[in-house]
């Protein structure tokens, strides 16, 4: 088993080192992206430029740069911006992590347990205008851009309806962390919960149903039937488990491209100061080294969530043996 | 329904149809997806209509800037740019529900019902090209990777890993940053920077793991299957065995996979184009049109009100689509008939 | 039984498989699949290779054919080696022996026409005259007992007896001189699998075939082999003529095969011997005699030593540290 | 350049650009006391960059620095014309040159302190002027370099010593500068935070997140760029001179960051900030100004948008194309994409109204002479023909920011109208300066801006369009037109002389020269704008500075 571990941590290593290169060459392919011209300030003499550059160790050969700003970022961990000099990557984005781990939290709760209301609500109720109704509006959910429906939400509870009694507790887009006010803190998280997790309640909902039903028509179930369990019963205390299987590495895959960043365009839209949002403003001001620890940072997850779904899968499901 | 009534007796009486004819039999009967293909063939035609709707209806040219021009209301003329008694701003006119700025005006004072119409091309267009370039490389690489086996198996399996780890977004935006400021390069192929296909290619490369695992992992699967064992034991040729064996079987997974991985595109390029990396103006996809919406979202919402809408009708269809043409086409599908017997 | 050299020979035929999830409990293992098979197939007879699933009775079919490569030993065709032959030069060997798969679902290119499955093999051998594939396309459906109108349909529209008649069908295209049969009824309802039983039989007489005829019970072999061969555990345990292995097995585990087949006599019913638990897994075989766990008259010699296939003093060819005497009965 | 890059002001000559119904509020002779205290709440989209005063090139920090440092000499603290003249900071006065220009003598104030408690002295002054070529400040090659010594320090900036440059005595008490040529210009850049004093023992090199110790009423306490810049009194100042450095009403400034113009337009109505620095979304402004009269001021700037044309890439290099782009341009539209005629003014030449050398002079229009009132598009179109570039494919770069994508995808319709076939590219505002500049990257046309630096008519025509200010291949080439014309460079090189004997005549070649620039078109120059600062309701005694803008320490929160 350890040799197991240390195989899988063999591949992550890996990957995060093939992305890393890959971000690396992108950004020295990038026209515009010469960070010692903004490093420098507008209009640097070119005589300036070169000193800037010499700093930075931006004139060593890149093979040696990369090299170097692997060691800042893991190493010595004191990797610095581009744009905003001496401005430690690693703190910025271990400061950035519980907004983001809020956000996704608060969302997954809502998520789940919405799906599974939504899910097991239509398989009970399965082919009556409830069923169709409920995966009508999950199908709905699933097909809006997160982003837009973010927007909506904010034109709704910031500006048209703040002045009503529904909307009129809803704060100032932005965060307020947990230790300066819980009640502040669930206020400025509630919308951006709601709004990311209308997509997953859509997403899950179906395919809780659509698993439902199939594990309706299996023959353990039958035989539950037939043994005289109401419908409820068979639902809740059969089929449910086998469908939460599939749901379990759902989670897991969609949790860590979430808290990865994969919400980013959310938390920039709600003006949420998370991992998304940094890793947007760093590829805004291609500052290389946020970039580099940004992606990082979400390949991390994903890999990770990757990893430990395989592992759930195997533990779980006797079959993916 | 049962297949087990006595040996010989029971040979289809209906002439002969393909799994293919079959299919596309079943997906007709499917009202659901037939509705739905009909409301994606409006969208598609009033998109393809925008250019009659511009001239004839709104008599507008959707890509330039109209920053002075009047238009008629009720006898009245009002300017399409309002400028605030303060002498501060201007507030583009809201929907006029008439032929002429229907949905209102974009801060350009552009008619953004036309816009809608010729964003519409766009969005469509992206989210089907790159769902073809993602269903073709995606297609090659599960192929290639699953039936070659060993090293050439190993590195496109890593690379897909690699791609996979990628953040999407993050992926999309280096990547747009690079080809958006100076196209694209190849050899002989050039790409212009302002080119639709920018945006198609960048949606079509990330998103191939997401169908080439599970190809390859098919193709393994096939590869591994009595028939092509006894396509082998035959002496068949592994070229043949490739074309005739696997292709056709994974072609019916990307068939399943295209309507769905169209509405994703279509999701994604207005998240692109929302962080200006999609479609370049003037001209207009829905995305864009959200983002010049978003600066007039609390004084003139109906401009991002609107395109969002039509992406969200659009993809709504296209998931009823895919729902439909998954129960026709996938396999899983016989297997749960088999299930029932 | 001919005095001829034999058709097929199998020699020390090793063959291991790696299986399971990294993350399954265990984690990766290795399979010993086949560990030192030998025996031979003469021209003209049907061998019937028997024993409960899992036991590498489909794995030895499909090395003999060479759709999986041996890890070890030798198997020679005709005389040739085929053990190590490149793909292009076994190509043509491959007309002589065949392959009826167990699954008629699974053997059948969904996708296709029966006429293209059948032509497949035509083409790949040369012939492709379209008119003449025709012909012998219909010849062929004849001889499995199908209207050669059914070439037009697809195998959806077939039952599964009907199904493998086709996949036969397909085998008997090149004029083989061998068919090795993977549990070629086991998917069939009760009804079918006679039907489809003598109909190999009945083309066996008509083509002059040989037959290794793969089953996971003694019931179906013991109409149409002309020999036994009794697997476990990668092993083969006991070999010999079908009347003799059937009616006085040598090793005790054929001797719990045959009583685990419902006897139609219940006149005839012997004292049945059970066989207790499952069958060791095979990645983690018992050492000495691979029997010894679960057989009825174990010895302490047979978990240290492991018996050797050889023919005993009574002439049966047995891997038995304590054969059984005739009747079945403890010696 | 973009709104986050420096620019600036000028001493003299505006008009107080205030609108009937924007009241500023009265300056009040209310006693200091009786307004002290309270947290001023700033905010900004996001962090400028390092926060050391001699690497830092932003209008945001510089804003932010005067309140913290100190130079010899400073611009007066004071809105209007005054705000433009030089006074005495940490000198006891202004000296005037001796030696034809070539010596300044300043003798320090005594008594000062920097924040750490040491006092201020002459070594200081030393310390921090051959610092600003440690720390490779930006225009030491431009401004600084003309010191004694100060190309020696150029090539080596590590080991820079200025012993006959810059001369300390510290039994006077004075520090003498000696300079290479005589420079008209050389206290403006004594004034700039890049010349402030910092104690000598501040490390050589860019201080990055780190505070360094000033002389101000403030100083930096803490700053993340994630988070905010944070502001405290100074425990050690007093205050010597109100006109220079005033003692501050608020006890903290608390600089926030990471709120988005449209969101921080929202938190100042609901008083939750007091000020953004970035500019308001031009859709919100018509709200912002009915509803809230009193809260907004507007005061002009020295500043031009105009869309560079590349003269050695087609289509631009042709002339014709050029001038029909300024013929048809149509300033007004721009001016209402910008916040209306209130907030902007149509604009045809190279110098903003107001600035030295400035005579009204424009070509461009359907009645050429001193001001623009309409397009041209019949000669427009007549060039377009002449110039035989109609069909051509035409890129507008443009940024993402406020209304420059907006101005854009004017362009790109306008270049249509004429029969380009044209674009935009939206790049990220702070790829987009860099981007434009760099000749690799074969810019067409882009939108930018241009604000000066301080009040010379060269910190225009000669930084921007003179052959020495571009370089090839490279991401800092500031005249992004790439516009280079011998006699164009000889008549500045004159005027530049004609400015050390004769300001006055030296203004009237700077009209000429500005004359020629214009009708050589490398530009199609499209509006001046003004400065629209929303403030919160509570906010009292706005002071606008033509120089720093709105003045943090004169404003009261109580």
């Amino acid at each position: 088993m350890i040799l197991v571990m240390v195989r899988r941590l063999g591949e992550m290593v890996f990957v995060l080192v093939s992305i890393s290169v890959l971000v690396f060459l992108i950004f020295f392919a990038t026209p515009g992206a010469d960070p010692a011209a903004r490093l420098a300030g507008r209009g640097a003499t070119p005589a300036t430029l070169a000193a800037v550059r010499h700093s930075f160790g931006l004139d060593k050969p890149l093979p040696v740069q990369y090299v170097l700003m692997m060691k800042h970022l893991f190493v010595t961990q004191d990797l610095t911006s581009f744009v905003n000099p001496g401005e430690k990557v690693v703190p910025a984005v271990l400061q950035a992590v519980p907004v983001t781990l809020s956000l996704v939290f608060g969302a997954a709760i809502i998520w789940v347990i919405a799906a599974l209301v939504v899910g097991v609500l239509a398989a009970w109720a399965r082919d009556t205008v409830l069923d169709r109704l409920l995966m009508l509006f999950s199908l709905i959910g699933v097909s809006m851009p997160v982003f837009w429906l973010a927007e909506v939400a904010n034109l709704i509870t910031q500006a048209r309806y703040h002045d009503t009694w529904l909307f009129s507790w809803v704060p100032a887009l932005g965060y307020v962390p947990l230790s300066v006010s819980v009640v502040g803190w669930f206020k400025s998280l509630v919308i951006p919960w709601t709004v990311l997790a209308v997509t997953y309640i859509g997403l899950y909902g179906r395919v809780l149903r659509s698993n439902l039903v199939e594990a309706m028509n299996e023959d353990y179930i039958r035989t539950a039937r037939a043994k005289g369990l109401s419908e409820r019963q068979i639902i809740l205390r059969h089929a449910l488990r086998m469908s939460l299987i599939t749901l379990v590495s759902m989670f897991g895959l969609d949790f860590g491209l979430l808290a990865g960043g994969g919400a980013l365009l959310i938390e920039v839209v709600s003006g949420l100061p998370g991992v998304g949002e940094l890793t947007y403003q760093a590829l805004q001001n291609l500052d290389l080294p946020f970039i580099m620890a940004a992606v990082l940072y979400g390949a991390v997850f994903i890999v990770v969530a990757n990893t430990v779904v395989d592992m759930l899968y195997a533990v779980i499901d006797p079959r993916a043996r | 329904m049962s297949l087990t009534s006595e040996d010989g007796a029971r040979v289809a009486a209906e002439p002969a149809s393909g799994p293919w004819r079959a299919a596309l039999r079943k997906l007709v009967q499917n009202r659901t997806a037939m509705a739905a293909a009909l409301v994606l063939v409006l969208v598609v035609l009033a998109c393809i209509a925008a250019p009659l709707y511009a001239k004839y209806v709104a008599h507008t040219d959707p890509f330039g800037s109209n920053l002075d021009g009047q238009i008629t209301i009720g006898g009245k003329s009002v300017p399409v740019m309002q400028p605030s008694p303060t002498g501060l701003g201007m507030t583009p006119i809201g929907p006029t529900w008439r032929a002429q700025y229907f949905l209102g005006a974009d801060n350009q004072g552009r008619d953004v019902a036309a816009r809608m119409l010729y964003g519409g091309r766009n969005s469509l267009l992206i989210a089907t090209g790159s769902t073809l370039i993602c269903l073709a490389l995606a297609g090659l690489v599960g192929v290639v990777a699953g039936f070659s086996g060993g090293i050439v198996d190993t590195v496109l399996a890593r690379a897909l890993d690699v791609l996979w780890a990628f953040p999407v977004y993050m992926l999309a935006i280096s990547l747009s940053v690079v080809l958006i400021s100076h196209g694209l390069k190849l050899g002989p192929f050039t790409l212009q920077a302002d080119s639709l296909l920018i945006p198609v290619i960048i949606i079509g490369v990330v998103y191939v793991p997401y169908v080439a695992r599970p190809i390859r992992g098919q193709v393994i699967s096939l590869a591994r299957s009595d028939f092509v064992l006894a396509s082998r034991c035959l002496g068949v040729a592994r070229r043949r065995i490739l074309l005739r064996d696997i292709v056709p079987n994974v072609t019916t997974t990307l068939i399943v996979f295209a309507p769905l991985m169209m509405a994703l595109n279509m999701l994604t390029e207005a998240a692109l184009s929302f962080l200006s990396i999609g479609v370049q103006p003037p001209a207009a996809s829905w995305g864009t049109i959200i983002l010049d919406g978003e600066g007039l979202l609390y004084t003139r919402p109906m401009v991002a009100l609107a395109p969002g809408i039509a992406i969200m009708i659009t993809v709504v269809m296209l998931n009823f689509l895919g729902d439909g043409v998954r129960e026709a086409f996938d396999p899983r599908a016989k297997l749960r008939v088999k299930s029932d017997r | 039984m001919s005095d001829a050299p034999p058709l097929l020979q199998v020699r020390n035929l090793t063959k291991h498989f790696n299986v399971g999830s990294r993350f399954a409990s265990g984690g990766r293992q290795v399979v010993q699949a086949l560990d030192d098979v030998s025996f031979d197939v003469f021209a003209g007879e049907t061998l019937g290779l028997v024993g409960e699933s899992g036991c590498g009775k489909s794995t030895l079919g499909r090395c003999l054919l060479r759709l999986y490569d041996a890890d070890g030993g030798r198997i020679l065709f005709n005389g040739h080696d085929i053990t190590a032959m490149t793909e292009r030069a076994l190509r043509p060997l491959r007309a002589d022996m065949q392959m009826v798969f167990q699954d008629p679902y699974a053997s059948l290119n969904p996708r296709r026409r029966i006429g293209d499955l059948l032509a497949e093999a035509l083409i790949a051998h040369g012939q492709t005259d379209a008119a003449a594939n025709r012909a012998r396309l219909a010849e062929l459906m004849g001889l499995v007992g199908l209207a050669p109108d059914h070439l037009d349909r697809f195998p959806h529209e077939f039952s599964g007896g009907q199904r493998q008649r086709i996949g036969i069908a397909r085998a008997l295209a090149l004029n083989p001189k061998l068919i090795v049969a993977d549990e070629p009824v086991s998917a069939l309802d009760v009804s079918i699998q006679a039907q489809v039983v003598n109909l190999l039989a009945d083309l066996q007489e008509r083509l002059a075939l040989t037959y290794v005829f793969i089953a996971h019970d003694l019931s179906v072999v013991r109409h149409i082999a002309d020999r036994v061969a009794v697997m476990y555990l990668g092993t083969i345990v006991e070999i010999g003529a079908t009347d003799d292995v059937l009616h006085e097995p040598a090793h005790p585990y054929t001797a719990a095969l045959i009583s685990a087949v419902p006897e139609p006599d219940p006149l005839a019913q012997t004292a049945r011997t059970i066989l207790q638990g499952e069958p060791p897994s095979p990645a983690n075989p018992p050492s000495g005699c691979r029997f010894h766990t679960r057989c009825p008259i174990a010895q302490p010699r047979c978990a240290g030593e492991r018996p050797n296939l050889s023919a005993d003093a009574a002439g049966r060819t047995v891997a038995c540290h304590f054969p059984l005497t005739a009747g079945g009965r403890l010696p | 350049m973009t709104d986050r890059i420096k620019t600036w002001l000028l001493p003299g000559i505006l008009a107080a650009g205030l609108l009937p119904g924007f009241a500023r509020a009265a300056t009040p002779d209310a006693s200091f006391a009786q307004h002290k205290g309270g947290t001023l709440k700033l905010v900004a989209a996001s962090a400028a960059g390092t926060i050391d005063p001699q690497v830092n090139y932003t209008n945001q920090y510089w804003q932010t620095f005067i309140n913290v440092y100190d130079g010899l000499v400073t611009f007066r603290k004071t809105s209007g014309k005054a705000s433009n003249e030089i006074v005495p900071d940490l000198a006891t006065a202004v000296p005037a040159p001796t030696d034809n220009g070539l010596t300044y003598v300043f003798t320090l104030r005594k008594g000062i302190k920097f924040s750490n408690g040491k006092p201020v002295t002459v070594a200081d002054v030393v310390a921090s002027f051959e610092r600003i070529f440690k720390v490779n400040n930006p225009n030491a090659g431009s401004w600084y370099k003309f010191i004694v010594g100060g190309d020696a320090c150029m090539a080596k900036p590590a080991a820079c010593t200025l012993p006959k440059g810059v001369i300390a005595d510290a039994a006077s008490n004075t520090i003498t500068f000696h300079l290479v040529s005589p420079d008209p210009e050389f206290l403006d850049q004594l004034a700039v935070p890049f010349a402030v004093i910092l104690p000598a023992d501040t490390p050589a090199k860019d201080m990055g997140t780190v505070p360094v110790p000033g002389t101000g009423p403030y100083m930096i306490t803490s700053y993340n760029p994630q988070k905010a810049l944070i502001l405290k009194r100074n425990p050690y100042f007093k205050q010597w001179s109100a006109e220079a450095q005033p003692n501050g009403y608020v006890d903290e400034i608390d600089f926030d960051f990471g709120v988005t113009d449209e969101n921080a337009v929202t938190a100042i109505e609901n008083g939750q900030y007091d000020w953004e620095f970035d500019p308001l979304p031009a859709d919100r402004l018509g709200e912002v100004s009915t509803r809230f009269p009193n809260q907004v001021h507007i005061d002009p700037l020295l500043a031009d948008y105009y869309a560079p044309m590349n003269v050695n890439i087609p289509p631009f290099n042709n002339k014709d194309a050029r001038l029909a782009v300024n013929y048809a341009l149509d300033r007004q539209a721009l001016v209402n994409i910008f916040g209306g005629r209130n907030l902007a003014t149509p604009a045809c030449q190279i110098l903003p109204p107001d600035f030295p050398g400035y005579k009204p002079y424009c070509p461009y229009t359907l009645h050429p002479g001193t001001t623009w009132s309409a397009p041209n598009m019949a000669k427009a179109q007549a060039l377009m023909k002449k110039s035989g570039e109609i069909g051509q494919k035409v890129t507008v770069i443009t940024d993402d920011q406020g209304v420059d994508p907006a101005l854009g995808t004017y362009m790109a319709s306008l270049l249509n109208k004429l029969g380009f076939v044209a674009t935009t590219h939206v790049l990220s505002a702070n790829i987009q300066f860099n981007y434009i500049q760099n000749t690799k990257n074969k810019v067409q046309i882009s939108v930018s801006q241009w604000y000066q630096d301080y009040p010379a008519a060269s910190d225009f025509l000669n930084v921007l369009l003179t052959c020495g200010a571009i370089h090839p291949g490279s991401d800092s080439s500031i005249n992004i037109s790439g516009y280079c014309s011998k006699t164009f460079d000889q008549h500045v090189d004159a005027v530049l002389k004609t400015e050390i004997s004769d300001p006055a005549k030296a203004n009237q070649e700077w009209a000429a020269v500005d004359r020629e620039a214009t009708d050589a078109a490398p530009w199609a120059t499209m509006f001046t704008p003004k400065q629209l600062d929303f403030v919160s309701k509570r906010v009292g005694d706005f002071v606008f500075s033509d120089q720093f803008h709105m003045l943090f320490s004169k404003i009261w929160v109580k």
